[in-house]
C-alpha cells in the first residue's frame, strides 16, 4: 500500500529529506491482454479506469497513453468546474460530476484543490438577462444551485468589473452556481493515476495506439508502438484525436477537431474571486492560485491538429475581456498554448457504444471536458463495465446524430464553425 | 494565421476569409435523405490533408476548395468554385 | 565592502523614485543600472518562500528584480528592473513583501522549506472543498507578486499590419550585418531590437570594426525599417509573426496616446540573430542578492559605468568569464578569485588568481549583502570575502522563435546545449545562438535544498529529485509537479540547469530528456496591447441605423441587438418603459403608428433562376408568386429546424426582395451566398445584399392604408401586395405586410432618402392621432398576434411543426433542412410544441419553466411574456411537450431565481384576430 | 509635414451592383461597346467621365455614376442592383495615408502592393471595406454605412501616430 497523503506524512518527511514518497504510479510493461484497455491517459481515461476498479471491481484494466499522462486537454485547459447548462440532459450530468468534485480529493487521498468559488455568466442586455433567468430556472428545477444577482451584488464579488451604465457592454446582472468553481488540472490526472494504480490498473506510457486488432464485427484488441494488447472490450477516451483514433477502427465521427487557445497573465495579488464568463460576449476569466490570470474565448473555428492557434483569435477574447474588466490591461499575458477540442456536431458529448462490438466511444466534448472528468470517468466505466450506457449517459449515444435527438445547448446546429 | 493564395486576389491573411465545411459534407438538398444525413454528420476528420470549402468573405466575397493540411497546416492547393468569371 | 557604485564619470540628471525615495540615473540607464549605480542591491521577494532577491542579469531573462513602475492606470506590476530605461519621475516600487522590502514577514515560509517540498499542497489540506478553500485564501495573498493597478488605462494601444521580404530579429553583429546585406540588395528588410539601443553584445564586448549606428543609417537610407524596443514575441503559421513595440517606457505618458504598438507582420524570409542567455550556477544559496551572471556584469561595468561590487569572486566552466574579469579589474574592482571548475583554462588576467577544478560551494550575506564565497578547490573547501560574484554555468541559444516555427534542435555536447536546426518555415538562425563557446557540465557542489534553479518559484536542486522520486519524470510532469520553468521569466535561467541534473542524478542523457513546449510570447506582452482598439468596444462597433439622429431627437430608449442599436421606446413625460409601450402599442392598435424596421436582413435577387435559388434557400414555395405579389416564409438548417424567417416579394418578372430576421441577417449573407456559388454555380441569377441599402419604415394600424395612400397619391396595395411608389418625391417599395395584426405596410426607401420619407409619415400618422412605436410596443402586438420571432419562439431547436408551420412547408422538397427533417425525433409527438398561455392570476415570468405540480421537472418554458393590449390580462407564448395537444390544460409557470409563479392555461399562440379579418380585403 | 493625412466623408452618390452570370465573354464586349472601356480586370478599376467600374469581386463589379446605359446591354446575362444607400464614401488624402490604413488591418497598402488603380475588400478594425487607390496622395474607403461613423473615429484616433 502506498504512504497515504496527509499533514502529518508531510512532517514525517520534513525529518527525512521527504525520502520516504513512493513514486505515484507504476511504470509497467503491457500485458499480453486485459479484460478492458482505455486508449487514452487523460483525465476521462484515468478517472475511467479508477471508477472501473473502484465501483465494478474490475482491476484488469490498461490505460494506454502514446506520451505522458496528462499531456492532453486535462493539461491545458482552463480548470473550470461547473453545471450550468440549460438542456437537462447535460446540466443532470454535469450535475452528478459536481457532486463527485466535492469530495474528490478525499476519495482520491490526493488534494486536486477543487475551490467552488462560484461561476457567473453576466447579462449585458433584457435579453441576455431573460436566458440567463430561463437556465437558471431550468437548474433549480432539476435540484441544481443558480441564483440571479444584481449589479450591486456583482460589484461586491468582483469589483473589477466595468459596472458603469455606459460602458458598450453594460452588465445588467448575472446569474452565478456557487457551488460551481476551479481545480488544479494537472492534479486531477495525477490524482486519478495514483488511485488506479494503487488499485491495480496498469498504466503504460509512451504507447500509442496504431491500429485495431478485429475480428468480423468484434475488436478484439489494439496495435501499439509497444506491441499487440487483446483486450475483453476497448474504450476510445482520446477528446481531441476521436476522429484520428475512430478512423484507425473504419468509423467516421460526427466530430471535427478545433484549436481552443487559452493563456495565463503573470502572476498578481488576488483581483478576481469567481469565475467571470458571459452570455453574449465570448471569454472566461479566472484567477489561479499562484496569481495568474487564466482566461480564453471562442475555439478557432476551423479544423486543425496542431495544437498551435492563430493570435488574432485569440486577441479577440483579450479585447472583450479588457473591455468588461479594465484592471487587466496593464497586466501582461505570461504564456499562451492550444488544445485541440473533439467539436461534436450538437456541441454535447459522445459516450456509448459504438457500432463495432467491443468498440466504445468517449468523445465530443468540445471545450467543456475538464469539468465532466470525474461524471465521464463514473458513467463510461460503468458502460464498459456493463455494456450498457449508464442512464446518465444514455442520452449522449452515437446514434442521435441520425434518429434527430440532438442536444443542442447552443443550438446552431451540426457546423461547429457556426457556433 | 495562414496565407491564403486567393485564385483572384491572390495571397492574402487569413483573417479575410472564413471556413465553411469539408467537401464531402456538401448536402445536395434535393438528393436522398440517407446519404445526407451520412455527409451532414459522419467526418474522416484526418490527422493530415482534407479538402475544405472556404470563402474569400472579407475579399472578393468568392468560394474556393483548399486542400491543407491538419497538423502542418500547409496549403497544397487552392481551386475556386463558383460562377464562370471573366479573367 | 561597499556594495554597488558607479565606476565611471558621468552626469546623474535623471530623477527618478523608488519605494519612494528619488534617485538620479543617467541617460541609457536602465532601472536596474541606476539601482545598482546607487548602491541598492536587496530589489524584491521571491514567490514562495519569500527570500530576499537582488538583481542577477542584465536583460529579459532577469528572475528576481520584478517591480511595480508607474501609477494610476498606467501602473505596470511584474516590470523587469533590466527592462525599462529611466525617465524623468518614473515611479519604481517594490514587490511581494509586507510590511517592507528588507523586513518581510512572509519570509518565515522558509524556515518551513523542509516540509514544503516540491507538490506538497498535493499532500495535505483534505476534508470538504470550503476547508481547502480557507487555506486556498491564505495561499493567494501569499502568491502573486505586484498588484494590478484599480484605475482604468488611461492609454490607447495601436495594432498595425507589417509585410516585409526580409524580417531580422536581433540587432548584434550578425543581425546588423544580414539586414544591411538584405537593404543592399533592394529587398524589402525589418529589423527589430528590444534593446533601446541597437548592438546587442557589442554594447557589452565593442567591436571598433562595426558601427550599429552607422548601420542603422545606412539600412533606413535604404529604405528599412528598424525598430528598437521592439520584441518578436510570436512565431506563427506561414511566416507571420507579431511584433510587441513599446512606444513609450512602461508607466510613462504617451505625446500620442499611444502606449505600444502590436505588429502583425509577413514577412518573406525571417532571420533570426537572436545570440545566447548564460546559465546560472548551482551551489547553496546561490540565489543571494549579489550573486550576478558573469556577461551581466560585464555589462554593467562596460555600458553603464557601474560596479556591481569591488572584491568579486567569479565562477565559470568557460573562458567567456575571464573577459569579465579583465573588465573588473581595468574598472578598478578587485577580483579576489576566479574559480575554474576545469582542470585548465586560459592565461589569468594580470592581478587575477585562478583556481582550477574549483566549484562554488556555498555563499553567506548580512543584511542582504554578499559576505563570503566558499568553494571546494580540488577537493577541499577555501573561502573567500567578496561583495559580488559573476557565475557563468555555459550559455543556453535563444532558439525560442525557432521553436515556436517548428523548428528542431541539436544537442552541441561540447557547450551542453540545444543548437536550432532545420525549420519547416523560411526561417533561419545565424550569430552567435549556432555556436555557443565549450562549458564541460560540471556536477554542483552544497547542499541541493538551497541550492536554487528557478529563482523567482524558488525550485531547488532538492526539489527535481524528489519529482524524478516521485515518478514525474518526463520534463512536462518534472516542470508541472515543481513549477520549474512556470515563473514570469518561463525558464530562460532554469530549464538547462534541470535538465543537466536529470542528467547527473537519473542517467539521463539531456537531448534525451528533451525540453518542454516553447509557448508564446517570447517575453511576456501587456494585455491591453494584444486587446488594442477592441479595448473599449470588445471589438465590437455599434452599429448604427441610417435614421439614428432623427430617433435620437425623439429621446427614446435604446436597445441592443446584436451591434445595432434600435428605439425600444418613444416614452412621453416620465412614462416608464411599459407605461411607453402600452400606449405605442393601443395607438397602433386603434388608429396608426410608424416604426423603424430598417436593421431586417434584406437581399435583391435577380435572373431567371431566381426563384429557384430562393426555393433552395426558403422551406415554402417562391415560384407561384405573381408579380407584385409577396408571402410569408421561413428557412431550416440542413438538421431541419427552424432557424429564420421573413417574406419575399416578387419585385419584377425577374426580380425578387427577400426580407429576413435581424439577427440572422449575416448568417442568411453566408447561406444564400453558399448556395448560389458553391452549390449551384450554374445558376443564373445574382444576389445583392441590400440589407443597408434601405432604411425600412412599418406604418401600421387600421389607418394605415388611409395614410398611405395619401401619402404616395395612389391606392395602397392589398395585404401581402407589393407596389413601387413615390413618396415625398421620393422613390420607394411599398410592402404589404403585417408583423402587429393590424393592416400594414413597410416602406422600404433607400437610406440616404430615408429621413424626409420618415418625417412625411410622421407628419401624417401625427395628424390622425397616431404616433412612431418602438421594439416593447412591436413585442406587444406580435405576441398578441401570435407571430414567432428568430432568438424567441425561433430557439434553433424547433421544427416548423413544432411552430405550427408546417402547412406551409413545399410538398416538393428540395429546399435546405429536408432531408434533416425526415429523421423520426423530428416527428416525435412529445416535442416541445409552441403554445399560447392565458394567466389564471398575476403577470407571467418570461423565461418561466412550466411544471404540472411543485417539484417536477420541467415540460416546457415561455419564451415571450406580455398581455393583451387593449383587455388587460397577462398572456404568453410557450414551447410545451406534446403542446398542440394540450390545449385547454392548466399548468403553473415557476420561476425560482425570480420567486415568481403563475397559474396558466394553455391556448392556441393566435390571441388576437386569429382570422386575420383585420388586413384582409 | 506640408499638408496632413485627412480623412472626409463625401456626399452620397449612385453606387450600382453589376453582377453577370452567363455569357461573360459576350456580355463583356456588348458592355465595352456601350461604355467605350474594357471591364476592368481583377482588383483593378477603369472609367471615362461619366462612370467608374471598381473590381473588387470574380462576377461583380462596382458601378459608381450614371449606369442608365448599360441597363439595356445586359440582356438575361446580368443584372444591375442599387447599393449606394447602404455605402458611405471617404477620401483618404495626403502622404500617411497607405500608412494609415494599415493600422488595424492585415492588406498591404504600400506603393509597391496596391498601386494607383488598384482596388481591393479587406477588413480593418473588424469592418469589411473596399478601397480604390485614387492617386498617389488619395485613396477612397467604401465602408458600410453602419459602421461609417465608428471607422471615421478610428482613423482619426490613430492620425497622431503616422510617422511625422
Amino acid at each position: 500500500m502506498k504512504t497515504p497523503y496527509s499533514a502529518f506524512s508531510l512532517l514525517r518527511g520534513a525529518l527525512n529529506g521527504q525520502k520516504h514518497w513512493e513514486p505515484a504510479w507504476r511504470d509497467p510493461e503491457p500485458r499480453a491482454s486485459y479484460d478492458v484497455i482505455i486508449i487514452g491517459g487523460g483525465g476521462h481515461g484515468l478517472a475511467t479506469a479508477y471508477y472501473l476498479a473502484k465501483v465494478h471491481g474490475i482491476r484488469n484494466v490498461a490505460v494506454l497513453e502514446k506520451s505522458w499522462i496528462g499531456g492532453g486537454n486535462v493539461g491545458r485547459n482552463t480548470t473550470l468546474v461547473r453545471s450550468n447548462y440549460r438542456l437537462p440532459q447535460l446540466h443532470n450530468f454535469f450535475e452528478f460530476g459536481l457532486k463527485l468534485w466535492h469530495n474528490l480529493s478525499d476519495d482520491l487521498n490526493y488534494n486536486v484543490m477543487f475551490s467552488p468559488r462560484g461561476a457567473m455568466f453576466l447579462g449585458h442586455n433584457d435579453g441576455d438577462m431573460i436566458k440567463l433567468a430561463e437556465r437558471g430556472d431550468a437548474m433549480r428545477c432539476d435540484g441544481i444551485d443558480a441564483e440571479l444577482l444584481s449589479p450591486k451584488q456583482i460589484a461586491k464579488i468582483e469589483p473589477l468589473l466595468d459596472l458603469s451604465r455606459n460602458a458598450r457592454f453594460p452588465i445588467d446582472g448575472a446569474l452565478i452556481q456557487w457551488r460551481a468553481g476551479t481545480a488544479r488540472h494537472d492534479a486531477v490526472a495525477w490524482g486519478y493515476a495514483r488511485a488506479a494504480d494503487a488499485l491495480g490498473v496498469d498504466i503504460i506510457q509512451k504507447c500509442e495506439v496504431t491500429g485495431f486488432v478485429k475480428d468480423g464485427n468484434r475488436i478484439t484488441g489494439v496495435e501499439t508502438t509497444r506491441g499487440r494488447i487483446l483486450a475483453g472490450r476497448t474504450g476510445i477516451c482520446v477528446a481531441g484525436h476521436s476522429g484520428h483514433v475512430a478512423g484507425l477502427a473504419g468509423l467516421r465521427l460526427p466530430i471535427e477537431s478545433q484549436t481552443l487557445q487559452a493563456l495565463v497573465t503573470e502572476g498578481v495579488k488576488p483581483m478576481v474571486q469567481s469565475v467571470v464568463m458571459s452570455q453574449s460576449l465570448h471569454f472566461y476569466i479566472s484567477q489561479s492560485d499562484k496569481g495568474g490570470i487564466v482566461m480564453g474565448g471562442d475555439p478557432d473555428n476551423w479544423p486543425s491538429y496542431a495544437r498551435r492557434g492563430q493570435p488574432t483569435i485569440k486577441e479577440h477574447a483579450i479585447a472583450q475581456a479588457v473591455t468588461v474588466m479594465p484592471a487587466l490591461s496593464r497586466l501582461r499575458m505570461l504564456r499562451t498554448w492550444s488544445g485541440v477540442t473533439d467539436m461534436s456536431f450538437d456541441g454535447a458529448p459522445i459516450i456509448g457504444l459504438s457500432p463495432i462490438d467491443g468498440l466504445y466511444l468517449n468523445a465530443g466534448w468540445c471545450y467543456g471536458g475538464f469539468k465532466a472528468t470525474p461524471a465521464s470517468g463514473w458513467t463510461y466505466a460503468h458502460t464498459l463495465a456493463t455494456g450498457r450506457p449508464h442512464e446518465l449517459n444514455a442520452p449522449f449515444s452515437l446514434e442521435r446524430f441520425m434518429t434527430g435527438a440532438t442536444i443542442d445547448e447552443a443550438a446552431v446546429g451540426p457546423f461547429p464553425n457556426h457556433r | 494565421m495562414y496565407q491564403i493564395t486567393c485564385p483572384h486576389c491572390g495571397p492574402r491573411a487569413q483573417t479575410e476569409f472564413t471556413y465553411e465545411r469539408t467537401t464531402d459534407s456538401v448536402v445536395d438538398p434535393a438528393g436522398d435523405a440517407s446519404t445526407a444525413m451520412q455527409a451532414l454528420y459522419t467526418r474522416a476528420n484526418p490527422m493530415g490533408l482534407d479538402d475544405e470549402i472556404w470563402r474569400h468573405t472579407y475579399g472578393c466575397r468568392a468560394w474556393m476548395v483548399l486542400t491543407r493540411h491538419r497538423v502542418t497546416h500547409e496549403i497544397h492547393a487552392v481551386k475556386a468554385i463558383g460562377p464562370e468569371a471573366l479573367p | 565592502m561597499s556594495g554597488p557604485s558607479r565606476s565611471a564619470t558621468g552626469e546623474e540628471t535623471i530623477p527618478f523614485t523608488f519605494d519612494g525615495t528619488t534617485y538620479h540615473a543617467r541617460p541609457g540607464d536602465t532601472l536596474a543600472a541606476a539601482l545598482l549605480a546607487n548602491g541598492i542591491g536587496l530589489v524584491g521577494r521571491s514567490f514562495k518562500y519569500h527570500r530576499p532577491r537582488g538583481i542577477m542579469t542584465a536583460g529579459i531573462e532577469e528572475p528576481n528584480a520584478l517591480v511595480t513602475v508607474g501609477t494610476g492606470g498606467r501602473a505596470e506590476p511584474n516590470t523587469r528592473a533590466t527592462d525599462v530605461f529611466v525617465y524623468p519621475g518614473m515611479v519604481a516600487k517594490s514587490q511581494n513583501r509586507w510590511p517592507s522590502l528588507s523586513f518581510d514577514v512572509a519570509s518565515i515560509f522558509g524556515l518551513a522549506a523542509p516540509a514544503l517540498g516540491a507538490g506538497f499542497y498535493y499532500k495535505t489540506f483534505f476534508g470538504p472543498a470550503k476547508h481547502w478553500m480557507r487555506y486556498e485564501g491564505f495561499i493567494r495573498r501569499a502568491a502573486g507578486l505586484g498588484n494590478a493597478p484599480t484605475e482604468p488605462d488611461p492609454d490607447n494601444f495601436s495594432q498595425r499590419a507589417g509585410f516585409c521580404d526580409v524580417l531580422v530579429v536581433g540587432s548584434g553583429p550578425a543581425g546588423l550585418k544580414a539586414a544591411l546585406e538584405a537593404a543592399e540588395a533592394g529587398s524589402r528588410v525589418m529589423l527589430v531590437e528590444q534593446d533601446a539601443e541597437p548592438g546587442g553584445s557589442l554594447l557589452r564586448d565593442p567591436d571598433s570594426a562595426i558601427d550599429p549606428a552607422a548601420i542603422i543609417a545606412r539600412i533606413k537610407a535604404l529604405g528599412g525599417e528598424v525598430l528598437l524596443r521592439t520584441t518578436a514575441s510570436g512565431y506563427w503559421d506561414h511566416n507571420f509573426l507579431t511584433l510587441t513595440q513599446r512606444l513609450v517606457e512602461p508607466g510613462a505618458v504617451p505625446p500620442h496616446g499611444f502606449a505600444q504598438r502590436l505588429w502583425h507582420v509577413r514577412a518573406g524570409r525571417v532571420v533570426l540573430a537572436t545570440g545566447l542567455i548564460e546559465r546560472p550556477v548551482p551551489f547553496a544559496n546561490n540565489d543571494h542578492p549579489g550573486v550576478m551572471l558573469s556577461q551581466a556584469v560585464r555589462s554593467y561595468v562596460r555600458r553603464w559605468g557601474v560596479l556591481p561590487g569591488n572584491r568579486v569572486v567569479i565562477a565559470t566552466n568557460n573562458d567567456d568569464a575571464y573577459v569579465t574579469a579583465q573588465a573588473l579589474v581595468e574598472a578598478g574592482a578587485e577580483v579576489v578569485a576566479l574559480l575554474d571548475a576545469r582542470a585548465s583554462g586560459p592565461a589569468a588576467p594580470s592581478g587575477v588568481t585562478v583556481y582550477h577544478d574549483a566549484r562554488p560551494a556555498s555563499v553567506t550575506g548580512r543584511k542582504h549583502a554578499l559576505r563570503k564565497v566558499t568553494a571546494v578547490v580540488g577537493g577541499s573547501e577555501q573561502s573567500f570575502h567578496a561583495d559580488l560574484m559573476a557565475v557563468s554555468g555555459g550559455f543556453v541559444p535563444v532558439a525560442h522563435l525557432h521553436m515556436q516555427a517548428g523548428g528542431k534542435l541539436t544537442w552541441n555536447e561540447e557547450a551542453q546545449a540545444f543548437i536550432p536546426g532545420e525549420t519547416p518555415q523560411a526561417c533561419e538562425t545565424i550569430g552567435a545562438g549556432l555556436a555557443p563557446p565549450p562549458a564541460p557540465a560540471v556536477p554542483p557542489a552544497g547542499k541541493a535544498k538551497k541550492s536554487f534553479v528557478d529563482f523567482q518559484n524558488d525550485v531547488s536542486l532538492a526539489d527535481i529529485d524528489l519529482a524524478w522520486q516521485e515518478g514525474y519524470r518526463s520534463v512536462e510532469h518534472l516542470k508541472r509537479y515543481t513549477t520549474l520553468g512556470m515563473a514570469t521569466d518561463q525558464g530562460k535561467t532554469s530549464n538547462m540547469v534541470a535538465l543537466s541534473r536529470l542528467a547527473e542524478k537519473q542517467g539521463v542523457t539531456v537531448p534525451e530528456a528533451g525540453l518542454t513546449t516553447f509557448r508564446p510570447p517570447f517575453t511576456p506582452v501587456t494585455m491591453g496591447l494584444l486587446a488594442g482598439a477592441g479595448a473599449r468596444n470588445a471589438g465590437a462597433h455599434v452599429r448604427r441605423i441610417p435614421l439614428h439622429a432623427l430617433h435620437e431627437a425623439h429621446e427614446p430608449i435604446w436597445q441592443p441587438l446584436g451591434y445595432w442599436f434600435r428605439p425600444r421606446a418613444y416614452p412621453l413625460g416620465g412614462e416608464s418603459l411599459q407605461q411607453a409601450a402600452l400606449r405605442e402599442a393601443r395607438t397602433v392598435r386603434t388608429i396608426a403608428g410608424l416604426s423603424d424596421v430598417s436593421t431586417l436582413g434584406k437581399f435583391e435577387v435577380s435572373g431567371p433562376d431566381a426563384a429557384r435559388l430562393l426555393e433552395i434557400v426558403c422551406a415554402t414555395t417562391v415560384g407561384k408568386l405573381a408579380i407584385g405579389r409577396g408571402r410569408y416564409t421561413f428557412m431550416c438548417r440542413e438538421d431541419g429546424f427552424v432557424n429564420d424567417d421573413g417574406t419575399v416579394w416578387r419585385l419584377a418578372e425577374n426580380r425578387y426582395l427577400l426580407t429576413s430576421s435581424t439577427g440572422g441577417a449575416d448568417r442568411m449573407a453566408h447561406l444564400i451566398s453558399y448556395v448560389r456559388n458553391s452549390l449551384w454555380p450554374d445558376l443564373k441569377c445574382s444576389v445583392v445584399n441590400v440589407q443597408e441599402h434601405y432604411a425600412g419604415i412599418a406604418l401600421a394600424g387600421p389607418r394605415a392604408r388611409s395614410i398611405l395612400a395619401a401619402l404616395i397619391g395612389a391606392e395602397s396595395p392589398r395585404h401581402m401586395g407589393y407596389a413601387p411608389g413615390t413618396l415625398a418625391g421620393v422613390p420607394v417599395h411599398v410592402l404589404a405586410a403585417s408583423y402587429s395584426g393590424e393592416r400594414a405596410f413597410e416602406i422600404h426607401v433607400e437610406a440616404s432618402h430615408a429621413a424626409e420619407v420618415w418625417r412625411a409619415i410622421e407628419v401624417s400618422t401625427r395628424a390622425e392621432g397616431g404616433a412612431p412605436y418602438g421594439l416593447e410596443a412591436m413585442e406587444l402586438l406580435r405576441i398578441e398576434k401570435g407571430h414567432v420571432v428568430v432568438g424567441g419562439e425561433v430557439d434553433g431547436r424547433s421544427t416548423p411543426h413544432d411552430l405550427g408551420l408546417g402547412g406551409m412547408l413545399n410538398k416538393a422538397g428540395g429546399f435546405i433542412g429536408a432531408a434533416g427533417l425526415t429523421r423520426p425525433a423530428l416527428s416525435d409527438p412529445n416535442r416541445n410544441n409552441l403554445v399560447g398561455l392565458v394567466s389564471l392570476d398575476g403577470p407571467i415570468p418570461e423565461g418561466g419553466m412550466l411544471i404540472q405540480r411543485a417539484g417536477q421537472s420541467p415540460q416546457g418554458h415561455v419564451t415571450a411574456a406580455a398581455r393583451r393590449i387593449l383587455d388587460g390580462g397577462a398572456i404568453a407564448l410557450a414551447l410545451v411537450q406534446g403542446g398542440h395537444k394540450r390545449h385547454g390544460e392548466e399548468l403553473i409557470v415557476t420561476s425560482p431565481t425570480r420567486g415568481e409563479k403563475a397559474r396558466v392555461r394553455v391556448t392556441s399562440p393566435h390571441f388576437y384576430d386569429p382570422a386575420g379579418e383585420r388586413y384582409r380585403d | 509635414m506640408t499638408d496632413a493625412t485627412s480623412i472626409i466623408a463625401l456626399p452620397a452618390a449612385p453606387l450600382h451592383a453589376l453582377e453577370i452570370w452567363s455569357n461573360p465573354m459576350a456580355l463583356a464586349t456588348r458592355v465595352q461597346k456601350a461604355l467605350g472601356f474594357a471591364l476592368p480586370a481583377m482588383n483593378r478599376s477603369a472609367g471615362n467621365g461619366s462612370i467608374t467600374l471598381l473590381r473588387f469581386e470574380p462576377t461583380v463589379w462596382l458601378a459608381e455614376g450614371a449606369v442608365s446605359v448599360l441597363v439595356d446591354t445586359l440582356g438575361d446575362d446580368g443584372a444591375l442592383t442599387a447599393i449606394g444607400g447602404g455605402i458611405v464614401r471617404f477620401r483618404i488624402a495626403g502622404p500617411g495615408w497607405r500608412e494609415l490604413l494599415m493600422e488595424g488591418g492585415v492588406f498591404d497598402t504600400s506603393a509597391a502592393a496596391f498601386p494607383v488603380g488598384a482596388t481591393a475588400a479587406t477588413v480593418i478594425d473588424h469592418v469589411g471595406v473596399r478601397l480604390h487607390a485614387e492617386s498617389d496622395d488619395a485613396c477612397i474607403a467604401y465602408v458600410p454605412s453602419s459602421y461609417a461613423q465608428s471607422l471615421h473615429h478610428f482613423w482619426d484616433e490613430a492620425l497622431p501616430l503616422l510617422a511625422s
